[in-house]
């Protein structure tokens, strides 16, 4: 209900501008596309698809999510997305969104780890992954509140160090570490705009915006997603599902994106 | 995928398919008929073709049709366009991507009730004039945008 | 089963902005998978009523992107009134759903 | 007595770390644990999992936050990459700017998916991605400098020709750590390919030229 009302605040905003004076339609290059993709974001449509798989019983135990522990508590999912990823005392590990799906989807409904992972990507043009959708889901219950992941145990200030190592390091044939391409600002690949996550107002928008409708995919993806083909294009290797690696990473980028306000899924062309 | 990525955009139907789709466009929607679909406009190749078969005779340009729409598309497979008319009495609204292999994407109509005003997403193949074809008190207006579309992606 | 659409009808004045978002694979019947050419299948119709009044009639053709978005507007509304959406496809498949107008902020 | 004083003490350390003292790792850790990291998130064949190994160069380049590099590992890097570069068997620097344009507006090659190298005859040049290109060229990237009237701008000497080349070849022998892929250095060209790019830069007939 409170994320309704925010929308409806922001589209009383949008409808505006689309009657604005025809000055407003032109010299726009493509900023005006992206407000009107981000205003009505098919994505939504995934929201109520995670939440009818979070409360089905599911998995060889046949039980909900409902008493997963995303850090708040069993079945607290108010902000508790906004403050990943964080240490899990039953696992000894920081875990991310997904890894955590992961550890309560095999620990409490019994699925195999391995399945799941399988199909944690989806085809694009399809109804996407479960993964997918739950991931989105969750988050979106954070919609409105502040991300605030904090380093306390010593394993997530390793993690965030370690992300930080990783965001630098260099290697393959590109010679690319995450930095060449998001350490400055205003870059863009061909025309797709390159956060600069070095900077507050970058890493803030990574770790508010994700899950996130793909435009070119028509379904939701999520950070683990983005990572995967981030590292692609980098012509490394396969990126494994919820490995540290990733969970570093998104640990270092979303601390630095602390105080950005959560608010998903984004649109992502 | 990149298979899924060259195809998408061109845009075309098997006559028969076409034929199928019509048949079922005068289908009863909700609790009200909706118009029947019309197979001719909407197979029309070049903009004249669509104009013949939307039966606009005259059209007039008009400075009270607004298109929004980016100048540059980055994902022609999504690329919204609004359109609103302040021309009184506006009774539809057609959206045509001038370029596609069959141009008109839709045709509203609007009711009494309705505002001159409709905002959706469209598929393009390729940079082309985004026209609106306005019908209002019987007569026809027009007004054009042009939106630039690029491959998306790094390749 | 179609899927649900997530509406949204916001007064402004009296005119009720009412942004649809359906869930359609809109396609061409061009495009090329591993098991062959995926057939023509889009949404043709798309009817907006107003407490059970057309208020707009649409005709679409597959050229209307996937997982398709209409924003129209509706004048003379008031909070509460009822702003259903029907969309019916080239399969014959269709899905109508309903919301009450809310208050403008 | 004094045994239990001990027992305590080591209990009160301990319960220290837990709560109180959790702080960033030093360096070394850092890269102990994150080179770790590394190599356990990727699954790929052994072949493959040499992408993930860092050449000196790599090393040296990959600072962190604001770190700077050294003067002495500055020149490291640039004679690592002045040894690595290749000439073509003809000797010809300048190939044909026609596949040249083709090859900058190439993004493709050598990625990996489900364990398998995507099938391409040859690696594009990447160009497109990062730097502008001919005038009124729209879909380019800006990571880079624009290269539109490259040539124009300073000619097509041999001289010219050569700094084109080993700057495409590798990079770093100009500017150490830079940005810019070590195409040739690192195979993802072949020297033949580099002259095509040479000539695309510089031959006025190039659209970049115009």
């Amino acid at each position: 209900m409170e994320k309704m009302h925010s929308v409806c605040l922001a589209f009383s905003a949008a409808a505006f501008l689309a009657v604005a004076p025809p000055v407003m339609a032109q010299g726009n290059d493509l900023s005006v596309g992206r407000k009107m993709l981000v205003e009505d974001n098919p994505g939504e449509l995934w929201i109520d698809q995670g939440k009818d798989l979070f409360y089905q019983k599911r998995g060889p135990k046949n039980v909900s999510l409902e008493q997963c522990d995303f850090g708040m508590g069993p079945g607290k999912l108010e902000g508790a997305a906004a403050r990943l990823p964080r240490y899990f005392a039953d696992t000894d590990r920081v875990e991310d969104l997904e890894s955590r799906l992961l550890t309560c989807m095999t620990s409490l409904q019994g699925f195999e780890r391995n399945a799941l992972i399988k199909q944690a990507i989806g085809r694009p043009r399809t109804k996407g992954s479960d993964m997918e959708a739950l991931a989105l889901f969750v988050t979106s219950k954070s919609n409105g509140m502040k991300v605030n992941v904090t380093l306390s145990h010593q394993k997530e200030y390793d993690a965030y160090k370690a992300g930080e190592y990783i965001f630098y390091r260099r290697s393959g044939q590109t010679d690319f570490g995450c930095v060449q391409c998001h350490g400055e600002p205003d870059k863009r690949i061909r025309l797709q705009d390159l956060l600069h996550m070095t900077n507050k107002a970058g890493a803030q928008e990574v770790a508010s915006t994700w899950p996130a409708y793909r435009g070119a995919h028509y379904i939701v993806r999520t950070m683990q997603w983005r990572l995967n083909d981030c590292v692609w294009q980098m012509r490394l290797p396969d990126l494994k599902y919820g490995t540290d690696y990733s969970i570093a990473l998104t640990t270092f980028l979303n601390h630095r994106g602390n105080d950005a306000v959560m608010n998903v899924p984004g649109f992502k062309r | 995928m990149k298979l899924l990525r060259r195809n998408f955009l061109k845009l075309s139907g098997g006559a028969s398919a076409m034929a199928a789709a019509a048949a079922t466009g005068l289908l009863k929607a909700g609790s009200a008929w909706a118009a029947p679909w019309n197979k001719s406009a909407f197979e029309s190749k070049a903009l004249a073709e669509v104009q013949k078969n939307l039966g606009v005779t005259n059209l007039i340009d008009s400075k009270d049709i607004t298109i929004t729409a980016p100048d540059i598309a980055e994902n022609g497979a999504i690329v919204p366009v609004a359109v609103t008319s302040k021309i009184p009495n506006t009774q539809s609204i057609a959206i045509i991507a001038e370029n596609n292999p069959f141009p008109l994407a839709a045709n509203f109509d609007i009711m009494a009730g309705g505002e001159g005003y409709v905002s959706t997403r469209i598929k393009m193949g390729k940079t082309s004039d985004v026209r609106a074809i306005v019908k209002a008190d019987g007569k026809f207006y027009t007004a054009t945008k042009e939106v630039k579309v690029t491959v998306g992606g790094c390749g | 089963m179609a899927d649900p659409m997530k509406i949204r009808a916001t007064l402004q004045g009296d005119t009720a902005d009412v942004r649809i978002l359906m869930r359609h694979p809109m396609e061409t019947g061009t495009r090329k998978t591993s098991s062959g050419v995926v057939p023509l299948h889009f949404i043709q119709s798309v009817i907006v009523q107003h407490n059970g009044k057309t208020v707009l009639d649409a005709q679409w053709s597959q050229a209307i992107s996937q997982n398709p978005f209409l924003g129209v507007r509706v004048k003379g509304a008031k909070s509460g009134d009822k702003i259903s959406v029907t969309w019916t496809d080239n399969k014959g498949d269709k899905r109508t759903d309903e919301v009450a107008v809310a208050a403008g902020s | 007595m004094k045994k239990t004083w001990l027992k305590w003490s080591v209990y009160a350390a301990v319960g220290l770390i837990a709560a109180g003292c959790a702080s960033y790792p030093d360096r070394a850790t850092t890269q102990q644990l994150a080179e770790k990291m590394v190599f356990d998130a990727f699954s790929a064949s052994p072949e493959h999992m040499k992408r993930l190994v860092q050449d000196r160069s790599q090393q040296i380049c990959s600072k962190i936050g604001d770190e700077k590099l050294t003067q002495a590992e500055a020149a490291e890097v640039v004679k690592l990459a002045r040894a690595s570069i290749k000439y073509p068997a003809s000797g010809k620097l300048v190939g044909d700017w026609k596949t040249g344009d083709k090859l900058a507006h190439n993004g493709a090659g050598d990625r990996i998916r489900n364990g398998k190298v995507e099938n391409r005859k040859e690696n594009g040049a990447l160009c497109q991605n990062c730097h502008a290109l001919a005038p009124g060229e729209i879909n380019v990237g800006n990571v880079g400098p624009s290269l539109t009237g490259y040539g124009k701008q300073r000619g097509n000497s041999e001289a010219i020709a050569k700094y084109t080349y080993e700057k495409i070849y590798n990079a770093w022998v100009y500017f150490p750590c830079s940005n810019m892929p070590r195409l040739g250095a690192t195979g993802h060209l072949t020297p033949e390919q580099i002259t095509h790019m040479v000539a695309f830069m510089i031959d006025p007939q190039s659209p970049i030229n115009k």
